[in-house]
């Protein structure tokens, strides 16, 4: 592969942002990169970051295939609290003191209740999918729906409470490791996989992409584009009901108010950081994970740094905005159009 | 075909219109009425305040009008002023934040509706604009955590605090922040040695730590503006191959349900109680204030302090 | 003849793409008060040479002077400014904004520092009457069809203070009847000195409207001729760069052999309509012929073909294929019955322009078959190589978007993206439009040979004289109501202008 | 026999949408006391005068096509940055006003520039610009700062009587006086129009020689300073600066604009519709607030619920209004 072609690809100016924050990281903290092993489990920053980064990158997957449909999905973190707040009330929010001895019981099995939230969440996202396809709502409304109802309605579910899950088996999926390697990042390769294989193995890609980018022309080819957009924001609605369910796992409890808040932004800058335009068309799932990986290597620099709270937000957009940068071809061309023409009078 | 659908959107118009004519007035004798404008559901916290508010109504014969303002002050007001025109008895509201209250309650004293304030005070010039204040004083509760770490920890050399701050800019997160400092100052020994926001929230609370970690071996103590956040950082720690509660000692704010349960497992040390049992209390206000009492400026709820050893004695007691 | 003062020209002008050059040292000079037809094939700078002219693109090289002066357009605003007004082949409008202020925005008249909506209103009506229009100009433009929005585009470059008039394939969309009405406008305008360049495929408005033609010739300038002085089939040769026969432009009668073969229709529509769109009619669509839909833009030709295609649901009437009665109400069920459609609107309902060559051939195929039947990337390139051999695409490489190929070439990529699909029945909506001579040649003729290979075959178009060479049969639309049919190889255009005027219905 | 028939079908929605929100105020007057009074009604305009100020620069920025995020941190650091400079510095109102508006306007430009200059995606560049607002506010200070200043608290308590116990704000009146004034932008300028061609089909506009770049920075300058403006009119709401104000304004902006028939594709759109839009967001809350039964979580749910059923009658109405327009008129 030549340099031009490697500098023109378009995963190349996302992961030159994150290799840049990585440095940043490494400068002010030098064991960033440290990996040690502890209780049988990889430990570090890098594995932290990772961890923290597989609810947002399960997300923001998601939410690629619904904004390359030409839509959008401001829902996904109410759906994210109300999966949560399913399982954790399914699984059991009792403990049990017996002769002194602290016991811990599922209220249902396990299994059950994950599937139960996972169709929860399915059922969210289908219907988001039902307001946009069907009734031709236009997607930011339709969703801002779910948006402002769905933590009402896990707040239904815990009652307004934060429920606290004491069922050691279900801390596995945020808490546990296997092979070293948090399981949530199993969850994540898993359904990266999968997408990878529905969307370069078999049509879906194609289509959803034709449909994102020519509506009319995909129907008119015979491409069922409502069903596939229905199923598309379905599709969303389970990876963040995924994401509810290792949030839930690894905190233990479920905050119908708080799970997921402003998840939907972190999500959408995640697809944009990862070079798919938010008007549709064509997209890029590596992109996005690069994205999701940009915004929590930066949210952990802020933690690690000493950054005052308060200018937390500040130095984000500064980010945002040099990132943005970075990525724009048109001020990368007026640069080198600049040098350029310096490089001809000397 | 178009015919019948618009025939049936006018029947749904029409179906709506007559559910409201068929919806029962509530108009009936003269009870006293009461405009209660809360924060939100934010917190554990908020819904014990919440659901004591609305027991503690019903059990007195009162009713409420509740409003959700869903952490906004202007959604606050909103409800306010619709409690003037719904010409209520009383209204009593829990602040979103401290400041910008004297328009809309000048309104309500042109309209000779009395005020009640929960949970925090306001700032104003005119002392007339409320009747009175009940309420936990958050600075207080920085103050208690503050002074239990400067009796309690005994260790020698400089003591290293991390502190998980509430939300920025929220009165709990400034006031416990505030209240904390004045008494830490007290001892050059104590010092914070980071400060991040964890949003009030467990996921928020165990991420920071988590950074917090990484980026400093040298850590013995955690102040957390709230249980929430400290139930996080506790997994964290226990994460990061620490004993929570040993290797860091770790001092809250709230004394709920969660907290004492961690207390039980010698994870978290001590918890300040901040009570959001006020339903009762404010009723009673409600009742002399119609009938026309004096009553102080300012009353301030009874509020303990729960250390870890206390836990398992107190935890039946706890409601919420 | 040159006494006269060149009002523009353009000199030496060169113009580079990444990897093409479009303009080589071309000139073009223009006459006050002539009308002056730039002639090519797609693809031959016609459109570069337009762009340069009025700002949209920067020339690399190369001089213009208007009226003497030479001049550097680097913008369109600066184009119009300097009396230099175009219309584009595609209606470059807002059909959001209402007709009037699609001809007046960017010099609205103003009345106490406001929008004088009124008088705006009024003045579009006149300059429309001008036209020989007659609508309302306060609705959007969104509401009425193309050939109204390409008169509204044209009124609207009439209006500006024009000293050079550019009409970029004007009348791609219009019918005989509005062609006739531009011409005269165009002649007034000719009249009062105005400078006129002209660009079209069509031979016909060619002659009856030019004074003088510049050909040129894959980015470089062929000649320029008078039009008078130039016989048709040089004209033909010289945009082509080598022979072609006239008679490749005479019908091609094949009647007879093809009706023998009809027995029962592939597909019979009887009765078939919508309310407020298209009258019942009833319809015959044989295998291995072509049935060609005759009439008037708005005559209800697009509505018989979405509805036969389920785009629109019909109301009344049914449909039966090989004799079993089907419902046909979506595109899906309708390509499942053996059903395609080539759609009038290429760009916005046909190609996916972002999409590559291969991706839109594949695409009907592909949806054919569902997500998970998935054709494998190497028979996907290998159809698509195919059908770039077989309907001669000219591209280097399928994997090319295909927004970048020309209409004629896009257009052929519809046709392959069906032929794939392995249909029984075409349904071409003016498969033809903006497509240049040789092009449409070339189309025509692969209609011609997929009938033979047994297709049924619905062929649109808006110019008679292509209808009434593929056909076999005519239908004759008039006022969205069938009027009659007509036997493809007797009739002429006279028999269809006849029927269409006859009033009898 | 249809009405629908003879109405141009951009105003169509406008009228359906205002029938709706007729609907929906007739309702909670039959429902509740007390709500069918005419300060009900002006409450909605002196409760949501600033949503209005700000969804109106938000239509603007729709209609061209575009969208702005960073209102409603706009509005909160508007807030703060008046608040400080009275109280801590002791400014005149006078110079504060046109300073935060010209600082609106500022970070408008910057969206603008960046957004047409550099290419970069609105969504994403406003997002920035939501972060960067909000957490200036917390550089100023992370406490809610009171305003005591009395030019402030006169301009604040303000009531224009309008009859007996009927009376509107000096913000609501402002809000008018901008509706008024961004109908005559919209509507009988060459900027206003400009931004509907752009919205329409921003391609064309180029080649009608419209001049696209500035109209499109200009109109998240004018989103900035009708954020900024908006701001004015919360700390006058309020009396008070703080950095948590207007959380997650931009949606109900947003809502707003789209309820009233904005079309986020861009293009379609008009201020009446906003004005319309933020009623009913009003109206909503106004229902939910005499109710006064429902818990927190009741409360947003209901929110939703009313929100879809305004939303699904809205489309289908204008379905089978649209439907039959649109088959009247293609040829």
């Amino acid at each position: 592969m030549s340099v031009t072609s490697i500098v023109r690809h378009r995963l190349f100016w996302p992961c030159v942002t994150l290799a840049l924050l990585c440095a940043v990281n490494v400068f002010f903290n030098h064991n960033f990169f440290a990996l040690e092993v502890r209780n049988g489990a990889l430990y570090g920053s890098v594995i932290d970051i990772l961890n923290r980064a597989a609810p947002l990158m399960l997300v923001a997957m998601g939410m690629t295939l619904v904004i390359a449909t030409r839509g959008i999905d401001v829902s996904v973190g109410a759906t994210v609290a109300i999966a949560g707040a399913v399982v954790a009330v399914m699984i059991g929010g009792t403990l049990v003191i017996k002769d002194g001895v602290q016991s811990y019981v599922a209220n249902f099995p396990m299994p059950l209740a994950i599937i139960a939230a996972l169709a929860v969440a399915l059922l969210c996202g289908l219907w988001n999918g039902a307001l946009v396809a069907g009734a031709g709502m236009q997607p930011i409304i339709a969703t801002l729906i779910l948006m402002v109802a769905g933590r009402g309605v896990a707040q239904l579910v815990t009652e307004g409470q934060i429920v606290t899950i004491y069922y050691e088996p279900f801390f596995f999926i945020g808490n546990g490791f296997l092979f070293g390697i948090p399981f949530a990042l199993y969850i994540v390769a898993a359904v990266l996989l999968i997408l990878l294989y529905l969307t370069q193995r078999t049509a879906l890609g194609l289509f959803i992409q034709a449909v994102g980018l020519n509506p009319t022309a995909a129907r008119f080819s015979g491409i069922s584009a409502r069903a596939l957009v229905l199923w598309v924001y379905g599709f969303c609605g389970v990876t963040a009901g995924i994401a509810g369910l290792i949030i839930t796992s690894n905190v233990k409890s479920a905050d119908g108010n708080n799970a997921g808040l402003a998840m939907e932004l972190d999500a959408i800058l995640a697809v944009a950081l990862g070079g798919t335009s938010l008007d549709g068309g064509r997209f890029s799932l590596i992109g996005t994970l690069i994205g999701a990986l940009i915004i929590q290597t930066l949210t952990y620099a802020i933690y690690s740094l000493g950054v005052p709270p308060e200018i937390n937000l500040v130095v984000k957009a500064l980010v945002v905005f040099t990132v943005c940068l970075i990525q724009s071809e048109r001020l990368r061309s007026m640069l080198f159009t600049h040098t350029a023409r310096i490089g001809e009078k000397s | 075909m178009l015919k019948s659908r618009r025939n049936l959107l006018s029947a749904v118009v029409i179906g709506l219109i007559a559910s409201a004519v068929a919806m029962p007035s509530f108009a009936a004798e003269k009870k006293l009425t009461l405009g209660f404008a809360q924060v939100g559901a934010e917190s554990e916290w908020r819904t014990a305040n919440t659901t004591s508010i609305k027991e503690a109504a019903k059990a007195a014969g009162i009713e409420l009008k509740f409003s959700d303002a869903q952490q906004k002050q202007e959604n606050q007001i909103k409800a306010i002023r619709s409690f003037i025109a719904q010409k209520v008895d009383v209204i009593g509201f829990a602040p979103v934040v401290t400041t910008g209250w004297d328009t809309v309650l000048k309104e309500a004293k042109a309209a000779k509706i009395p005020v009640i304030l929960t949970d925090r005070s306001i700032e104003t010039k005119d002392d007339s604009l409320y009747v009175t204040m009940i309420g936990s004083d958050f600075t207080e509760e920085g103050r208690k955590a503050g002074q239990w770490l400067l009796d309690n920890y005994k260790a020698q050399g400089d003591v290293n605090i991390v502190e998980l701050q509430g939300t920025v800019g929220s009165a709990p997160a400034i006031e416990r922040q505030k209240g904390f400092m004045e008494v830490i100052k007290a001892n050059p020994k104590f010092k914070v040695t980071r400060s991040q926001t964890g949003d009030f929230t467990r996921a928020k609370g165990k991420e920071v730590m988590e950074a917090f970690l990484k980026a400093d071996p040298n850590i013995n103590v955690l102040f957390a503006h709230n249980d929430d956040m400290a139930i996080g950082a506790i997994q964290a720690i226990e994460a990061a191959g620490k004993k929570p509660g040993k290797d860091i000692i770790i001092v809250s704010v709230d004394a709920v349900k969660g907290a004492f349960e961690a207390m039980m497992a010698g994870k978290l040390n001590v918890t300040v109680e901040c009570n959001p049992q006020l339903g009762p209390q404010l009723m009673d206000i409600v009742k002399q204030v119609k009938a026309g009492k004096q009553l102080p400026k300012r009353i301030n709820t009874k509020e303990g302090i729960f250390p870890m050893e206390t836990a398992a004695k107190e935890f039946p007691n706890r409601k919420y | 003849m040159t006494e006269q003062q060149a009002i523009l020209q353009m000199q030496g002008i060169h113009k580079r793409f990444p990897g093409v050059v479009a303009l080589k040292d071309v000139s073009l000079r223009l006459f006050p008060g002539e009308v002056h037809a730039l002639m090519g094939q797609n693809g031959a700078g016609k459109s570069t040479l337009i762009k340069v002219l009025t700002g949209v693109e920067n020339a690399d090289s190369g001089d213009i002077t208007l009226a003497g002066k030479a001049i550097r357009v680097t913008s369109v605003l600066e184009a119009q400014e300097l009396g230099i007004s175009t219309v584009y082949q595609e209606v470059n409008l807002c059909s959001n904004l209402s007709v009037a202020e699609n001809i007046f925005i960017g010099r609205f008249p103003f009345r106490f520092g406001r929008i004088d909506w009124k008088t705006m209103n009024a003045k579009a009506r006149t300059a429309l009457a001008a036209l020989n229009i007659d609508i309302d100009v306060s609705l959007p433009l969104s509401s009425y069809p193309v050939a109204i929005q390409q008169m509204v585009a044209i009124a609207r470059a009439l209006g500006t203070e024009a000293q050079v008039l550019i009409l970029d394939e004007p009348t791609s969309s219009l019918d005989e009847d509005e062609v006739e009405r531009l011409f005269d406008a165009l002649r007034k305008l000719k009249a009062k000195g105005i400078a006129i360049l002209f660009v079209t495929h069509f031979l016909d408005q060619t002659y009856a409207i030019s004074d003088r033609i510049t050909v040129l010739r894959n980015g470089e300038l062929e000649g320029e001729y008078l039009a008078a002085d130039l016989p048709r089939i040089q004209l033909i040769n010289k945009m082509v760069g080598r022979e072609i026969d006239e008679s490749s432009f005479a019908r091609q009668t094949e009647s007879g052999e093809a009706k023998a073969s009809a027995g029962e229709p592939f597909l019979a529509a009887r009765n078939l309509g919508r309310a407020g769109t298209l009258r019942p009619l009833d319809l015959d669509v044989h295998a291995g012929q072509v049935l060609g839909l005759g009439g008037l833009l708005g005559s209800g030709r697009t509505e018989t073909a979405r509805l036969l295609f389920g785009i629109d649901h019909a109301d009344s009437g049914s449909a039966k294929i090989n004799g079993v009665p089907v419902s046909l109400n979506s595109p899906r069920k309708a390509i499942r019955q053996g059903l395609a459609f080539c759609p009038e609107d290429r760009k916005t309902e046909g190609i996916v322009a972002e999409l590559s060559i291969r991706e839109n051939i594949i695409l009907a195929l592909q949806a054919h078959r569902g997500i998970f039947r998935f054709l494998p990337l190497r028979k996907q390139t290998q159809i698509a190589e195919e059908y770039v051999k077989q309907l001669g695409i000219k591209t280097s490489d399928v994997e090319k978007p295909i927004g970048q190929l020309s209409g004629g070439n896009q257009q052929k990529a519809l046709l392959a993206r069906w032929l794939a699909t392995e249909p029984k029945m075409l349904i071409l909506d003016e498969p033809t439009r903006g497509i240049d001579v040789a092009a449409k040649l070339e189309i025509m003729d692969l209609v011609k040979t997929q009938c033979r290979k047994g297709l049924a075959i619905l062929f649109i178009s808006s110019e008679m004289s292509e209808v009434l060479r593929v056909s076999d049969r005519i239908a004759v639309l008039r006022d969205r109501q069938k009027i009659g049919e007509l036997d493809g190889a007797s009739a002429d255009e006279q028999s269809i202008f006849r029927m269409i005027a006859g009033g009898e219905s | 026999m249809s009405l629908t028939r003879h109405l141009n079908p951009r105003t169509l929605p406008l009228i359906i949408t205002t029938t709706l929100f007729v609907a929906l105020f007739g309702f909670g007057a039959i429902s509740y006391d007390a709500f069918l009074s005419p300060q009900v009604f002006l409450n909605l305009l002196i409760d949501n005068g600033f949503l209005l100020v700000v969804a109106i620069g938000m239509t603007f920025v729709i209609i061209s096509g575009g969208i702005d995020l960073s209102v409603g941190s706009i509005v909160a650091l508007t807030t703060m940055v008046s608040a400080s400079l009275v109280q801590h510095h002791h400014w005149s109102i006078w110079v504060i006003l046109p300073l935060v508006l010209l600082m609106g306007c500022a970070f408008g430009l910057l969206h603008g520039v960046l957004i047409q200059v550099f290419r970069l995606q609105a969504f994403i560049v406003t997002l920035g610009g939501m972060f960067l607002a909000r957490g200036l506010c917390y550089v100023i200070s992370i406490d809610s700062i009171s305003i005591t200043d009395p030019t402030y608290t006169a301009l604040s308590e303000y009531r224009l009587a309008l009859g007996e116990e009927t009376f509107i704000s000096l913000s609501g009146i402002i809000a008018l006086v901008t509706l008024a004034i961004a109908i005559f932008i919209a509507h009988y300028t060459k900027f206003g129009r400009t931004v509907y061609a752009i919205g329409g089909n921003e391609r064309s506009a180029l080649l009608m020689g419209l001049p696209v770049a500035r109209t499109k920075i200009m109109v998240y300058v004018l989103s900035g300073f009708c954020s900024a403006l908006g701001g004015i009119l919360v700390t006058l709401y309020m009396l008070s600066g703080y950095g948590l104000h207007a959380l997650g304004m931009e949606l109900d902006a947003i809502a707003a604009a789209v309820i009233g028939g904005t079309l986020l594709t861009g293009g379609v759109g008009n201020v009446i519709g906003t004005l319309i839009g933020v009623l009913i967001l009003g109206v909503i809350q106004s229902l939910i607030a005499f109710d006064g039964s429902l818990s927190s979580w009741w409360t947003r749910i209901a929110i939703g619920l009313l929100l879809f059923l305004f939303c699904l009658l809205q489309r289908i109405i204008e379905r089978s209004g649209l439907g039959r327009k649109a088959k009247s008129t293609t040829a």
